[in-house]
């Protein structure tokens, strides 16, 4: 059994991507940093559906039609958080959380 | 399927990568070998036409930038799902994927028609303060 | 909180220059930005300031003549001109008729020298290389006419005190002739490769204008103050040499924009060659240096002031004497100096883009400004 | 919408306009002159740098260091000597040194030399590696032309004559002031004589 | 060759072969090309361009090579360090895979993927990230603005680009760039797509950053654009990447409109590159006919014009596949 | 590839090219979670992505892969470029990290990382029965055709909704600093 | 003036004479005029010379990709660090070619109360070739290159078409 052959392998590495970007989201303080890791997550997402679509779904091509919406959502997601960054910013400032938590009050 | 199939023009593009780099490193590696030196008060000083700089290069820039690069993001996505839906053109469909292929693109558009609106295109300098 | 609050501006400094490839020389414009955007043009002048008006006031009348080249290298002869004149007017010479002519004709070469440098380099500016080349090659041709005469490409020192040394010969006026036709001949294709051009209207139509009493306000004179629309020249109004005898019109634009201040330099070329034309016909026979030049310069005492219409604008030379063989005090009133006072307005809420645009039309010659 | 059309269908023929003029000049035979293999003839009045002129006559130069060019010159740059020899009308340069770096190529020097001995020369191909390569010494530049078209080379004269013939020239100065004085007096004696002469006449 | 083939198989000595030769076209088309822009440009302006280094300037760029070779690599103190000394070498990635896909003839080609246009299409993007990459670390006012200008027209004309490349994948039904050329056997896709021709032609001249559209390396208002702080070989390398990308603009175009390698009399390859420097004069004669297009007019130009008529473009293509 | 060393299968170099793989995803993450430059970390994110495709085609999807660097890098990671340069000041050295906060943030990510690694070693997945083999993109594009069209269109509308909403941000959230 | 240039890492005589073959031929001038003499350079690098023909035509607006600084007129003082500078931010290595008298000694600029200039660019800067005139023909400048060239190789050009001063 190969490496590249196991289901587990994809998924311990979607995992591990997971757990990188959880972190950046908790410890990172700026904003588009924040967005960086989410994006790391989505990415692991993208990487579970693949594996299962290459291991286990019945038609191949659903999970990569999934994917490709993923990539979407993802675009769009980070065009209106990078929206929302930038007003954020010209609003306060500064793109750093705690500011922005700080501002709101 | 031991190998996917795919892996056969990973292969290709992955020495190539490392082609590509390796070419591009050589030749740097030799320079720094057969360059001579050169010494001075301002040689490592950032180039500004002759002149000290004024302040950091990591400016801010335009507004304008960041919304052209987001109408940039929005069409991407779209060529992303286009390609697919254009091999699959014409196989088998009455008219129904031209239909399809127009509402996709019409709706799209209406990006383009609100940008142009909204005067995204025509630059003109917005007082920050006014 | 912090120490991101502090910041309060977004805008920052950029230096166009002093060695900028689009700063014709070494002008330096300190620039504050918004993004894209000047929000403030601040020219710093003097990186060619060499002091010509000093150096006046420590040679005698004749030893300045070469200097004044120097200032506006691009139509010397025109300065030349002016100075000779005004120390004539001081002397009270009486210049021969072909002497005016000869001075007519070669000035009127320079200036078309000046304004084809101009017509490629601002194209340059606007990233075109090529009509750069072709204009070039016109002004060699011209540069080769000017090098016969007087013996230099660039610098002239031609001009004396009540004339000219150097007479004209029959190849001179047929090679005037035959770059008259040959420059007329080349204007199809500077349209078509520039005037027409889309890319370069886009450019420069409605980019950069100035109104009539900005003008007026700054001082501003030569082709912009004609572009704007101004029918004000000096070889018109104060028709000085033998300007009164030809016909040649005084080109006008309409908005003042950098289109218009192009086809105005275009037209005025084709006025120059009306008036070489013309001046080559009426060539007067005679001598070509006043009869009775004394050997030592030396005006009485008093001041005077001359104008000339130079490619840029209008020169004037105000000299004032106190009797002596050096000039008491020489002051210049370069037109580029004037022209380039607008240049801070004209590029504020603008792009880069049009800044350099901009500067190129002003068609500015640095040591003009500097002095 | 039909400006939208016809402005693009303008711009894209203008486009096209300049496209067949830069072709046009793309088969069109070269202007340039390839400077080291051709080269274009100088017009007689080139000023490269000025020089003195080989007179047809002497075949040597005609500077008679009468300081006209010097003292004209706007830079002040021209330094130059002049002895007169004896059994010569006029003085004679005996060192001209052109420190061409200052020059302006206005051509005063040119115009102002009362015998013509400058001329502008026509060489242009004047570049060094120091400062020192661009000053000129006339007499030396001189002998290289004359050697060149084979004319007998003026001798530049060295330190002891120059000496000698300031010496003989002074001694014949002197000689000639005596002379003069002598002649001075004895014409005062004779103005003297004269002068009750004419006392009497009146 | 028998040695390679039995080591690694037939696949790997075609790639190793492939490399090397792809290895030496780049050098050497660079090499040519950039004399033969100096050449086009200096007959254009009337002028012979290089004449005295080897015959007609033949070796000019070998000389200009081996000069940059033995520069100075300054590496300013201001610069972001490893990203400036990383630029380089990325700008250069996405060059030498383009070949991969690109064939010269019927069986010149080094790997025929199914997904071959989209191959060279998603790498040139690292093309954009190394500009990026190089104006930022710089730490140079003009570097900075050079690169966002840059990036921002790159992705400006990556969309109709993009989209021209679609009405031809619609014809066609296939990404293989063998299929696209086979297509053409028979006519080729300018007849039927002129206007996808001049569409295509324009955004990769964007593309490419060649004049008119040249506005990264605008001289006159920003020296030198994104590689004003890069000295010598890394300069060089840029350089070289910009003149690969040329060729390889000026391939796909050959290949998606121009018929790739078919023609009459001569072999398939020898078609293909003539076609290919064809394109590249023309890109080259625009560039020494043109003034510079203003960076806004450039952009809108963009988004107004060409990405309207590409997607009508595309939607009639579709149409008349449909009715046809 | 009939390569001749025994240790040189396909096998073991796809393996290793595997492992290579994950180790630019890997690297990159960390980069993109960890530099202090934001620059840096965007670029991180491109190297990571860069790997991420590369496990795409080891799925067997150089389709997917090539349109997340096409999608990924090219767009997003350049945008959020560009928003770095609108907003982040650069020139000012970031601000000191938050001791406090980065070992919650590890704490929490690891406890995670722990339960759903315990969690993937449980679960036996099985494949589906009957397995189609058909992986072209010609099949992506009918599903989108087909069974998808009302997603396709559907994601046309989410991009103009989200352009719109964010040309209106980014243009009308401009007020006095 | 404390300028210098250090030693390639790696030396080798057969190398460095390629080397300095190849930096003769290929001379990338500064886009740098400062005062008459520019025009000059530029009707040099135009069609009638086409200063391209010797690979010294690429006139490269930073300094970072030069080889060549053509001081092309007046040096004034105020102008005179920002030539230092560009000098120094060029990478060797690296030739200065002072054009015109005013580069070379303040030319006609030059007389004892001159307050505005620097006589000579020397004064700043290494210069290798001097180029008189005010303003040079672009044949003496393009002479300036060859004999530039020369001093790089150390032994003229490979072509000969040198011939007697004229
Ligand atoms: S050159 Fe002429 S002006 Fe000068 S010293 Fe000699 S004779 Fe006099
Ligand atoms: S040409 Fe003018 S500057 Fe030169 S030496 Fe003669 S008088 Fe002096
Ligand atoms: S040497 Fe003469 S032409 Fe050159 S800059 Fe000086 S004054 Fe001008």
């Amino acid at each position: 059994m190969l490496l590249f052959n196991q289901l587990q392998t994809y998924l311990f590495l979607a995992l591990v991507l997971f757990v990188i970007g959880l972190y950046g989201v908790l410890a990172r303080r700026s904003l588009i940093a924040i967005l960086i890791s989410v994006e790391l997550i989505l990415n692991a997402a993208s990487i579970n559906f693949m594996a299962f679509n290459r291991f286990l779904a019945p038609h191949p091509a659903v999970g990569q039609v999934i994917t490709l919406f993923i990539m979407a959502v993802a675009a769009a997601e980070a065009a209106i958080a990078l929206s929302i960054i930038v007003a954020v910013y010209r609003k306060m400032r500064s793109i750093n959380v705690e500011h922005a938590t700080e501002l709101r009050g | 399927m031991e190998i996917p199939q795919a892996l056969s023009d990973f292969w290709f593009v992955l020495v190539f990568l490392v082609a590509a780099g390796l070419f591009a490193l050589g030749p740097l590696i030799i320079a720094k070998l057969i360059a001579p030196r050169s010494f001075g008060a301002a040689r490592d000083a950032t180039y500004e036409c002759g002149m000290p700089t004024i302040g950091s290069a990591w400016i801010q820039v335009g507004m304008i930038y960041y919304l052209f690069a987001l109408l940039f993001l929005a069409f991407d996505v779209d060529v992303l799902f286009l390609f697919p839906v254009l091999l699959a053109y014409g196989k088998g469909y009455v008219w129904r994927d031209f239909i399809e292929i127009t509402i996709f693109i019409g709706i799209l558009s209406l990006v383009i028609v609100y940008a142009w609106c909204r005067g995204v295109f025509s630059w003109k300098r917005k007082q920050v303060n006014p | 909180m912090t120490e991101l609050l502090g910041i309060e501006e977004k805008t920052y400094t950029l230096n166009l220059g002093p060695q900028h490839p689009s700063t014709h020389g070494v002008l330096r414009v300190i620039l504050e930005m918004d993004g894209e955007f000047i929000i403030k043009a601040e020219p710093v002048i003097g990186y060619g300031h060499r002091g010509h008006e000093h150096m006046a006031e420590n040679r005698n009348y004749t030893q300045f003549l070469p200097n004044l080249a120097r200032v506006d290298y691009l139509h010397a002869l025109a300065y030349n001109q002016c100075y000779c004149m005004a120390v004539e007017k001081f002397l009270d010479l009486k210049v021969p008729e072909r002497a005016e002519y000869i001075r007519v004709i070669t000035c009127e070469l320079n200036r078309i020298t000046s304004h084809l440098l101009w017509f490629g380099a601002y194209l340059m500016d606007l990233g075109a290389f090529t009509p750069f080349l072709y204009c070039f090659d016109d002004r060699e041709h011209l540069l080769d006419l000017l090098d016969g005469l007087t013996g230099s490409r660039l610098t002239y020192c031609f001009f004396r005190f009540g004339g000219v040394p150097i007479d004209i010969d029959d190849d001179f006026v047929a090679g005037c002739r035959a770059f008259v036709s040959r420059l007329r001949s080349r204007w199809d294709d500077y349209n078509n490769l520039v005037t027409k051009n889309v890319i370069f209207i886009n450019r420069t139509r409605d980019v950069g204008i100035i109104t009539r009493d900005q003008c007026i306000k700054y001082g501003i004179t030569g082709p912009i103050l004609r572009g704007s629309g101004i029918p004000y020249d000096i070889r018109k109004s104060e028709a000085y040499s033998a300007y009164p005898e030809f016909d040649f019109e005084i080109p006008i634009g309409s908005k003042g924009d950098i289109y218009d201040r192009y086809i105005v330099r275009l037209a005025e070329m084709e006025q120059s060659c009306r008036i070489i034309e013309q001046a080559c016909n009426q060539l007067p026979d005679g001598p070509i240096m006043a009869e009775k030049v004394p050997k030592r310069i030396k005006p009485p005492v008093g001041e005077v002031y001359q104008a000339v219409e130079t490619a840029r604008g209008s020169f004037g030379m105000y000299i004032v004497s106190q009797g002596d063989v050096k000039p008491y005090r020489i002051k210049l009133r370069t037109p580029s100096f004037a022209n380039m006072s607008f240049f801070p307005e004209m590029a504020v809420d603008n792009l880069v883009a049009d800044l350099v645009a901009n500067l190129g039309s002003i068609d500015v010659v640095i040591p003009e400004i500097d002095r | 919408m039909m400006s939208y059309f016809k402005e693009i269908a303008v711009g894209f023929w203008s486009l096209l306009g300049g496209m067949a003029v830069t072709i046009r000049y793309f088969v069109k035979p070269i202007v340039t002159v390839q400077y080291p293999r051709e080269k274009i003839p100088m017009s007689p009045r080139y000023r490269g740098y000025p020089q003195f002129v080989i007179d047809p006559e002497t075949q040597t130069h005609t500077c008679i260091a009468c300081e006209m060019c010097s003292r004209i010159c706007p830079s002040q740059l021209i330094t130059l000597e002049g002895t007169k020899f004896p059994g010569e009308k006029q003085k004679r340069a005996t060192r001209y040194v052109h420190e061409h770096q200052y020059c302006s190529l206005c051509g005063l020097c040119v115009e102002v030399c009362p015998t013509t001995a400058l001329e502008f020369s026509p060489v242009y191909r004047l570049v060094g590696f120091s400062r020192e390569d661009c000053v000129l010494d006339h007499l030396t530049l001189l002998q290289a032309r004359q050697q060149a078209a084979g004319l007998p080379v003026t001798k530049v004269p060295t330190e002891e004559e120059i000496s000698a013939a300031i010496a003989a020239e002074a001694a014949a100065k002197e000689a000639r002031e005596k002379e003069a004085k002598a002649k001075a007096e004895a014409k005062k004696a004779a103005e003297a004589q004269a002068a009750p002469a004419k006392e009497d006449k009146e | 060759m028998e040695l390679v083939a039995q080591l690694l198989g037939s696949e790997g000595a075609r790639m190793v072969v492939g490399l090397i030769a792809v290895i030496a076209l780049v050098s050497v088309n660079a090499l040519f090309l950039i004399w033969m822009e100096r050449k086009v440009a200096a007959h254009m302006q009337l002028r012979p361009g290089p004449m005295e280094v080897g015959p007609h300037g033949a070796f000019q760029t070998v000389a200009d090579a081996i000069k940059l070779m033995g520069k100075e690599l300054i590496t300013p103190a201001e610069v972001d360090k490893p990203i400036f000394w990383l630029a380089p070498i990325v700008i250069f990635l996405p060059v030498l895979l383009s070949f991969l896909v690109i064939p010269f003839s019927s069986t010149w080609i080094i790997r025929d993927m199914d997904v071959g246009i989209l191959l060279i299409l998603a790498f040139s993007t690292l093309s954009v990230l190394s500009i990026l990459m190089a104006g930022w670390s710089s730490n140079n006012k003009y570097a900075v603005f050079g690169a966002i200008r840059s990036v921002a027209q790159n992705i400006a004309y990556e969309i109709p680009l993009l989209v021209t490349v679609m009405s031809i994948i619609l014809m066609v039904g296939s990404f293989k760039l063998t299929d696209i050329v086979a297509a053409q056997s028979g006519l080729w896709f300018v007849v039927v797509q002129p206007l996808a021709f001049i569409l295509f032609i324009i955004c990769a001249t964007a593309e490419t950053n060649r004049a008119p559209f040249d506005i990264p390396e605008a001289e006159s208002e920003l020296v030198a654009g994104f590689h004003t702080e890069y000295t010598g070989m890394r300069f060089a390398l840029f350089f070289l990447a910009e003149y690969t990308n040329m060729f390889i603009a000026a391939a796909v175009a050959t290949l998606l409109f121009l018929g790739g390698w078919h023609g009459p009399f001569l072999p398939g390859v020898v078609w293909f590159l003539i076609k290919v420097y064809a394109v590249i004069f023309l890109l080259m004669w625009f560039r020494w006919t043109f003034p510079r297009t203003r960076f806004d007019q450039l952009i809108t130009f963009a988004w107004k014009i060409l990405i309207p008529l590409a997607f009508v473009n595309l939607l009639i293509t579709a149409l008349v596949l449909k009715l046809r | 590839m009939n390569a001749v060393s025994a240790w040189l299968t396909p096998q073991t170099a796809a393996t290793a090219a595997f492992v290579m793989v994950i180790g630019l995803t890997i690297v990159g993450a960390l980069i993109a979670v960890g530099a202090r430059n934001i620059f840096h970390n965007v670029l991180g994110l491109c190297v990571s992505l860069f790997g991420v495709s590369g496990i795409f085609l080891f799925l067997n999807s150089p389709f997917v892969a090539l349109m997340e660097i096409l999608i990924y890098i090219g767009a997003i990671c350049v945008a959020i470029c560009f928003a770095i340069m609108l907003s982040e000041p650069m020139y000012l050295p970031p601000p000191p990290r938050n001791k406090v906060k980065v070992l919650g943030a590890a704490i929490g990510a690891g406890g995670i990382f722990v339960f759903l690694g315990l969690l993937l070693k449980k679960t036996q997945w099985t494949a589906a029965p009957e397995r189609s083999t058909d992986w072209s993109v010609t099949t992506i594009g009918h599903y989108f055709l087909t069974n998808y069209a009302l997603i396709f269109e559907l994601v046309s509308l989410l991009l103009l909704v989200a352009m719109i909403g964010a040309i209106v941000t980014a243009r009308g959230g401009r007020s006095k600093p | 003036m404390e300028t210098k240039t250090g030693e390639p890492l790696i030396h080798l005589g057969v190398l460095e004479e390629a080397l300095n073959l190849a930096r003769a031929n290929s001379l990338w001038p500064l886009t740098f005029g400062l005062a008459c003499c520019a025009i000059e350079m530029m009707a040099a690098g135009a069609a009638r010379f086409d200063l391209d023909r010797f690979g010294a035509g690429v006139f490269r607006p930073s300094p970072r990709q030069c080889d060549l600084m053509i001081v092309a007129g007046t040096i004034s003082k105020k102008m005179a660090p920002a030539v230092v500078r560009l000098y120094e931010q060029m990478p060797a290595p690296k030739w200065v070619m002072a054009m015109g008298n005013c580069a070379i000694s303040g030319g006609p600029f030059y007389y004892p109360t001159q307050y505005a200039i620097v006589p000579g660019a020397d004064l700043i800067i290494p210069v290798d070739v001097y180029v008189p005139g005010c303003p040079p023909r672009p044949e003496t400048l393009i002479e300036g290159i060859l004999i530039l060239e020369e001093k790089i190789t150390k032994r003229g050009r490979l072509r000969k078409f040198r011939d007697a001063k004229g």
